[in-house]
């Protein structure tokens, strides 16, 4: 008699987690369409960095060429930190900022490195490309890109 | 009914090809393949018998039944038969085939011999037929046969036991 | 009388001539340090041994002039690490083996070969486990030393060849039921296993050589990387032991903030898990509704840390931001609420199912008496029935004030393990509820916090809790700005460890089910 | 010629089974582009080369149970015309038949499980 | 960058005409079948795209097949290290033609977080083993960046792109 | 539309049969593993089933016994099938191969 | 107009335009199911795990199959180096003979058949013997040990659960006194045998989803051991006949479990063709649902079911019908 209450014990359980999935078949999807809506990013999150416009003087980021971030990042991902001293300006303006996306691992080091708070994460969050160089960004460009954009 | 004719022909033709391919190939496996192309062949020739019934149990019993468990077989020897060497004496296959051909043709004569009583009576018996006979006159063949099957098999499992080292 | 003072007094008895000293535990992570000879170190493993000890780690240091062997010990029963130390010659460095009492060591011992080129007398398989044919040097050694010709040969672990009439089958590196890049070398007779043997790093990727040249700081991003499920675990257990090393104190806020993610975090890893399990057994189902709820944490962390998967959040002193309280906490609560539910929804989908209690009950068995040579830990110990514990042991972060149990099994088995995490996620949820309604105001981080850590010179073990079990990390420092050494004990390893043991003479399925049980994470043992 | 009507039919699908399968092949031939590496044609093993050899020994588990499959299945064959012309009411004695039949195939159920057949034992092999 | 040293032979499929060829992109690339082929942390995220949440599905590519023989699309999702490198070839070498590889994540793409002077373990990109067609940055990326990565491959093979763009953000 | 009707004469299937027979036979001697011997006799079977049917089906048209002792001989030979192989494992086990000509020389 | 048709249908013979309009018909109805049955699996499995399954190829993702079926013909045929040729080209062919010949005896309708055959659930029986060989040449001829693992399994299973489908058949012969599929149907007009044989149907489905391998009993494909199971090795096209064969299956024994237990055809108001579908594909959506819902089962307890439960109390069964019949 024990196999018997056994099997029917056995096929209740098989029941019972049928009716799990059933009703999971008629409840509302959770999938978020990609392409046509998008999940709601945290303002938080991290993609690559982006330089931050200086709020006296839009033409120009925050970057003062310190080079700290370059001597932090642990992947040296970021590279050719160069600037100038433009006239009448204190401090260096960046001309070049390149960030190695492709070795970078998010970290925030180079953020919270900066002096200046000029860095921060964009939130570009599906970058994708054809070959590795088109993750080489020069943040500086990007930088004036973005501004024309807005 | 040519058409008919012409497909009894081609039947024939895999019965005996799957039987020539059973005897003669090389591989063990495709000796497998060719009995199976035999049975097909013989279930053909049972339809044309009027014995659907029978053709089926052919196909039922030795193609799903009898092949598989010589696969089985097969595969528990293992890697022995990865390249076996099944051509290996031409004398011997010259005395295979005399002997073959030698009973062949005593039974021919026999055959050719022999005047057979064909009755040209329609062919009327139905699977239901079979089954009649089976309840009425055979019963006891028919109980002894389930009993010489269930005994064979133990006997069989007996021994594959025996081989697996548990007695 | 303390386990530490017994252990003093009754080694002083016994080894007359070697001397133990007790180390301060708050700096340095371990109680006792035992410094010995190539000749007495199997008598004091002898004595480590019959007093229940199991060995936590076992790896090496060059120090440039020598190299020393360190042997970490603990017991299960009470927190009492024992750091036990063998100088060795680095031009010919010869060890004995240790692996006849410890089994576990047979794998520390070959990795500590093909790192530092130490030879291991008596070792029965002293082969390369995780370096491919390639490389021909010793890559931890601080100078560049070749590998003899002579151990070239070593290089491949696994020599089939030699056994011509048995069936092997690889599972890996690429295979749906081995996580990652794992890959087993199975023996096998027909459905059953004779032996498996797994063959480790197809994920090595130097976190140990990465420390040498890289600062405290720019360190932080890797441990995340070891073990992506339970980043924010990792992560912890590195950040503590800097903070230890250099005495950085850590506000309580900061504190509770640790212990909320990091228990989300495991239910997390949890989640993954529970996932991955049943679909090595072949249900599909609940691997979408865990990553459905794992996604609800991950919404949650990305909040709070700026990422999904491979967090890098904790910060010598405190954390990379603070939290967002209002949206955090009602976000967590709502989670809890929902987990709580869905727990059942498990319960009735998997646990109950009669399949799914053929399949891993009384499979896989593993006896309290084997914890001690194999060193597992993690809920793999606890299924045992041993309710051993980093987060009660020897609490940090916030675990000291917040009361939990600890979830026990029975008898070690598939279902246990598979029990004592399910209930682990229940008490993780109270755990994270207990630290909502308790988490402080304060400052996230400590001020002084130095912008280039130096520590002084030393060496310290810290260890936590990971999804997985006991993880310490080992630092020398001396006093430069990058670690001297440092080492990883990761829990997967040791459980993996357990699977050749396991998996002999039962059925592939069943091993299957059994290295799902694990929850291994391969790039955590491969490093 | 009932028979044979019949089962031109079934000779019928089965060839154009046959064709029907062998046209995408031909397709997919004339189609695909190829691509040949070093290791393309090699036998897939999670990515390792294979070693040893793919005709395994089998175990003998399998064996037997094919063994016992082969009895039941030539028996139940055999209750197939008999469950034809079984007939409704009366005449008992098929009845009995039937249960005598179908009580010495349970014989061999019964022996087998009584030796241990169905039982997967831990097999450990030192 | 090192040098790229795979050889493959490719020939020409025996028919061949624009029509055909269209139909034929047409219906590849939208059913890319990927190679169950996780390799590290990034792995999670590819999970994370074929399950509930992204539903890599939709795009019909989540028939995650085990051999390589019936796969299209190699994900190569996580570091590659030195061992895993001839295994790596070799299943790209077994799956049959036409075949495409997304590197995903920053460790497929060029080693990632884990390149170092004196790095004795790891393969500098996967570009060095198996030609490439997408790459998707990140360490992690985003699953929305897997999906992204995969349009862009069907952009790739069939020229023009069926889905719009969602909004950049910066 | 007629046929020869070929497949209405008796003698084509007593040749068929014969045929199968002189194979079996044939296979039986020349093969050398065990196995590959059962199998031919299973062809010696199949050609004493169809001599059988065809008996029925022209000699004795209004019975079935033709028929229902070719059931009972394709039982019997799944019987035999089964003790055959069971023996020819046996044989395997004991003396690691299965040939039939080798076995012969073993037993001296 | 008719009687030219009519002059057309008696030179060419009444069989062979019957063949040829069925075999369009069965050919509409493989190929339409198979591509239905793909995307209603992967719809299913979506919407059981809560997503949205196959969506943006075509409306719906109705597409889906298409786009697989076509990129599947263009894809290339890999032939590994080391496999047996022979065996390994013909299993694809075999495993599609069964399934084409099963098309036969199926009653769609009361007319609607190609022919009705005396024999007619013999024939399905026998000529589904032939999926089990093409599986085994097909794993063994791969010369990989993954597929021959995945090849035994699969033989080992379907020889353990044809004899519980066997005699699940059993009673219902025995109370329709026919082999003809047709025979059986008409048979059911006042009730369904389902009502006289429960647990006879009860057998026969859980046989069936055992032959054909579906969740829980798809050992033979158990991704998470044997990676593909016996078509490891083949690609492109031949692991698309594979593919299709095995969905066609599907719809094969829910078709038969119709037939036998369901009524077949039978029901009000609605034509018999699309009762019989609708009652198909219910059966075959608890197919689906029993795939995304359970574990997969051991191998010995897969074995063991079948010889420990479902083949003594078939036999039980069976001698209970035999018993009440004569009564
Ligand atoms: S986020 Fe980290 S890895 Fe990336 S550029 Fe900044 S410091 Fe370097
Ligand atoms: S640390 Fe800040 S200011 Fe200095 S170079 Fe980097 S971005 Fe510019
Ligand atoms: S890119 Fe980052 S997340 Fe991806 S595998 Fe590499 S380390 Fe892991």
């Amino acid at each position: 008699m024990r196999v018997v209450a056994d099997i029917i014990k056995g096929a209740y359980s098989l029941i019972v987690g049928m009716g799990v999935t059933i009703r999971a078949f008629f409840s509302p999807v959770v999938t978020c369409q990609y392409p046509r809506e998008t999940v709601n990013i945290s303002p938080r999150f991290r993609s690559h960095t982006k330089l931050v416009g200086d709020p006296e003087n839009p033409d120009r980021t925050k970057c003062i060429v310190c080079g700290m971030c370059e001597r932090n990042c642990p992947s040296h991902s970021i590279k050719k930190v160069e600037g100038e001293k433009k006239e009448g300006e204190k401090k260096k303006t960046a001309t070049s900022y390149i960030l190695d996306f492709t070795t970078c691992s998010q970290c925030g080091i180079c953020v919270e490195s900066c002096p200046v708070d000029a860095l921060e994460f964009s939130d570009d969050y599906n970058p994708v490309g054809l070959k590795r160089e088109d993750f080489h960004y020069d943040l500086v460009k990007e930088y004036e890109k973005r501004k024309k954009a807005v | 009914m040519i058409f008919a004719d012409i497909i009894f022909v081609i039947i024939i033709l895999i019965t005996l090809g799957g039987a020539l391919m059973t005897v003669l190939s090389g591989s063990i496996i495709y000796a497998l393949m060719g009995l199976v192309t035999t049975m097909f062949g013989v279930a053909g020739l049972y339809i044309y018998l009027n014995a659907p019934f029978l053709a089926m149990m052919q196909i039922l019993i030795y193609v799903g039944a009898i092949s598989v468990l010589i696969t089985f077989a097969i595969m528990l020897i293992g890697p022995l038969y990865k390249k076996p060497k099944e051509w290996s004496y031409p004398l011997k296959f010259i005395l295979a085939a005399v002997v073959a051909l030698f009973s062949f043709f005593v039974f021919a004569k026999v055959i050719l011999k022999t005047q057979w009583t064909v009755l040209s009576k329609p062919f009327a018996i139905s699977t239901k037929d079979i089954g009649r006979l089976l309840f009425d006159r055979l019963t006891f063949p028919f109980e002894l046969i389930s009993l010489v099957i269930v005994v064979a098999i133990i006997g069989a499992v007996m021994l594959s036991l025996y081989s697996r080292g548990e007695k | 009388m303390t386990m530490t003072n017994r252990v003093i007094e009754e080694f002083k008895a016994e080894f007359k001539s070697v001397d133990i000293t007790e180390a301060p535990y708050e700096k340095q992570g371990y109680h006792l340090s035992i410094e010995a000879r190539t000749g007495n170190l199997l008598n004091i493993i002898d004595f480590l041994d019959k007093r229940e000890f199991y060995i936590i780690d076992l790896f090496c240091v060059d120090y440039q002039d020598y190299l020393e062997l360190v042997y970490f010990f603990n017991t299960h029963r009470e927190l009492c690490r024992i750091k036990v130390t063998l100088k060795l010659d680095p031009v010919k460095p010869v060890a004995p083996t240790i692996s006849n009492t410890y089994t576990i060591a047979r794998w520390y011992e070959r990795e500590v070969h093909e790192f530092f080129g130490v030879y291991f007398e008596g070792h029965p398989n002293l082969t390369y486990l995780f370096l491919h044919e390639e490389i021909g040097h010793y890559p931890l050694r601080k100078q560049h030393v070749p590998v003899p010709d002579g151990d070239k040969k070593l290089l491949n672990s696994f020599r089939p060849h030699e056994e011509e009439n048995s069936f092997f089958i690889n599972l890996g590196p690429q295979h749906p039921s081995t996580h990652g890049v794992l890959r087993v070398v199975l023996k096998m007779d027909g459905e059953y296993l004779i032996s498996a043997e797994p063959v480790l790093g197809y994920l090595h990727r130097m976190h140990e050589k990465m420390a040498e040249n890289k600062s405290y700081m720019q360190f932080l991003p890797n441990p995340a990387r070891m073990d992506y499920p339970g980043a924010l675990l990792f992560n912890l257990a590195y950040v503590e032991a800097v903070e230890k090393l250099c005495g950085i104190e850590v506000p309580e806020r900061a504190k509770y903030i640790r212990t909320i993610t990091c228990e989300l975090n495991r239910i997390a890893s949890h989640l993954l898990w529970l996932g991955a399990f049943p679909a090595d057994l072949g249900a599909l189902t609940p691997f979408m509704y865990a990553f459905d709820d794992r996604e609800n944490i991950l919404d949650i962390l990305e909040d709070v840390t700026g990422s999904r998967l491979t967090y890098c959040y904790f910060r010598f002193g405190g954390l990379y931001n603070d939290i967002n309280e209002e949206t955090f906490i009602d976000a967590t609560k709502r989670f809890i609420e929902r987990m709580r539910e869905r727990l059942v929804m498990y319960d009735k989908l998997i646990t109950g199912n009669v399949i799914f209690i053929n399949r891993v009950k009384n499979i896989g068995i593993l006896e309290q008496g084997q914890a001690k040579k194999y060193g597992f830990s993690g809920p793999v110990i606890r299924s045992t029935g041993i309710p051993f514990d980093m987060r009660k042991v020897d609490p940090y972060a916030a675990y000291g004030s917040i009361d939990f149990e600890i979830p026990t099994g029975h008898i070690g088995d598939n279902m246990d393990r598979y029990m004592v995490r399910m209930k682990e996620i229940e008490i993780s949820l109270n755990i994270i509820e207990e630290g909502i309604k308790r988490l402080p105001s304060g400052p996230f981080k400590t001020e002084k916090v130095p912008k280039k850590l130096k520590p002084p010179k030393g060496d310290i073990y810290n260890a936590v809790e990971s999804t997985r079990g006991e993880t310490g990390v080992y630092i020398v420092s001396d006093e430069s700005d990058t670690p001297y050494r440092m080492r990883w004990r990761v829990p997967s390893y040791s459980n993996l460890m357990t699977f050749p043991h396991l998996s002999r003479g039962v059925l592939i399925a069943d091993a299957i089910a059994t290295l799902g049980s694990y929850d291994i994470v391969v790039p955590e043992i491969d490093r | 010629m009932q028979t044979l009507q019949e089962f031109f039919h079934v000779a019928v699908f089965a060839v154009v089974a046959v064709i029907f399968t062998i046209s995408p092949i031909i397709i997919a031939y004339l189609l695909a582009p190829r691509t040949v590496g070093k290791k393309t044609f090699v036998t897939y093993e999670c990515g390792i080369e294979p070693f040893g050899n793919a005709w395994i020994r089998y175990s003998v588990h399998y064996y037997i149970y094919a063994l016992i499959f082969i009895a039941f299945d030539v028996d139940v064959l055999y209750l197939f015309p008999i469950a034809l012309s079984y007939t409704k009411g009366g005449n008992a004695f098929e009845f009995y038949s039937l249960i005598v039949f179908v009580l010495i195939l349970a014989l061999a159920v019964i022996y087998a499980w009584g030796k241990g057949v169905f039982t997967w034992k831990r097999k450990i092999l030192s | 960058m090192g040098k790229r040293s795979f050889h493959l032979e490719t020939k020409d499929p025996i028919i061949k005409f624009a029509v055909l060829d269209k139909i034929l992109d047409l219906a590849r690339a939208n059913s890319l079948w990927p190679i169950t082929f996780g390799l590290a942390c990034c792995a999670i995220e590819m999970m994370c795209a074929s399950m509930a949440r992204f539903d890599i599905a939709r795009f019909g590519a989540e028939v995650f097949r085990p051999s390589p023989r019936q796969a299209d699309l190699m994900i190569v999702s996580g570091t590659v290290t030195k061992k895993m490198a001839p295994i790596l070839v070799t299943l790209y070498e077994q799956m049959p033609s036409p075949k495409w590889v997304i590197a995903m994540g920053n460790c497929a793409i060029s080693g990632g977080p884990f390149v170092f002077e004196g790095q004795y373990n790891l393969v500098e990109g996967v570009d060095l083993l198996v030609p490439v067609d997408i790459y998707v940055p990140g360490c992690p990326p985003r699953p929305e960046g897997l999906l992204e990565g995969l349009m862009k491959l069907e952009e790739k093979i069939t020229g023009t792109r069926r889905f719009p763009v969602p909004e950049p953000k910066w | 539309m007629t046929g020869i009707g070929l497949y209405n004469s008796l003698n084509v299937y007593l040749f068929i049969g014969l045929a199968l027979l002189a194979c079996g036979i044939l296979g039986v001697v020349y093969r050398r593993t065990l196995i590959s011997m059962l199998i031919s006799i299973e062809l010696i079977m199949n050609g004493a089933g169809l001599n059988l049917v065809a008996f029925n089906r022209f000699v004795a048209p209004e019975s079935a016994y033709g028929m229902a002792f070719t059931l009972f001989i394709m039982g019997i030979a799944a019987a035999e099938a089964a003790i055959a192989l069971a023996i020819i494992i046996l044989i395997l086990r004991r003396y690691r191969h299965v040939e039939g000509a080798k076995l012969k020389e073993m037993k001296d | 107009m008719c009687d030219t048709i009519i002059n057309i249908v008696n030179i060419v013979g009444k069989e062979v335009v019957r063949t040829v309009i069925g075999l369009v018909g069965v050919f509409i109805v493989v190929l339409g199911n198979a591509i239905m049955l793909t995307w209603t699996e992967r719809k299913v499995a979506g919407h059981i795990q809560r997503r949205i399954g196959p969506k943006e190829v075509g409306p719906f993702g109705l597409l889906q199959s298409f786009a697989d079926s076509v990129k599947l013909l263009g894809k290339e045929l890999l032939t590994p180096a080391n496999v047996e040729k022979p065996l390994y080209f013909l299993a694809p062919t075999l495993i599609f003979v069964p399934v084409l010949v099963t098309f036969v005896v199926i009653p769609f309708d009361g007319f609607l058949q190609v022919k009705d055959i005396n024999t007619g659930i013999l024939v399905i029986l026998a000529f589904s013997s032939l999926t089990v060989l093409s599986i085994l040449i097909g794993g063994w001829g791969s010369d990989n040990k993954y597929s021959l693992i995945g090849a035994v399994r699969s033989v080992a299973q379907n020889i353990a659960y044809e004899i519980p489908l066997l005699l699940a058949l059993l009673p219902v012969i025995l109370m329709a006194n026919s082999f003809s599929l047709r025979d059986i149907a008409e048979a059911q007009r006042g009730a369904w045998f389902v009502v006289y044989q429960p647990i006879a149907f009860l057998i026969f489905f859980v046989a069936s989803v055992a032959e054909t391998n579906r969740t829980p009993f798809d050992l033979p494909e158990a991704e998470s051991e044997l990676v593909a199971g016996f078509h490891t090795e083949y690609s492109g096209m031949r692991f698309s006949l594979f593919f299709l064969a095995e969905y066609t299956n599907m719809f094969i024994v829910s078709a038969i479990a119709v037939t036998f237990f369901l009524g077949g055809y039978q029901g009000p108001i609605l034509p018999g063709v699309v009762w019989f579908f609708i009652k198909t594909y219910l059966l075959v959506f608890v197919l689906l649902w029993f795939r995304w819902t359970f574990p997969r089962v051991r191998f010995d307890q897969l074995l063991n079911f079948s010889w420990k439960i479902l083949i003594p109390v078939s036999f039980l069964n069976l001698l209970v019908t035999g018993g009440i019949l004569k009564l």
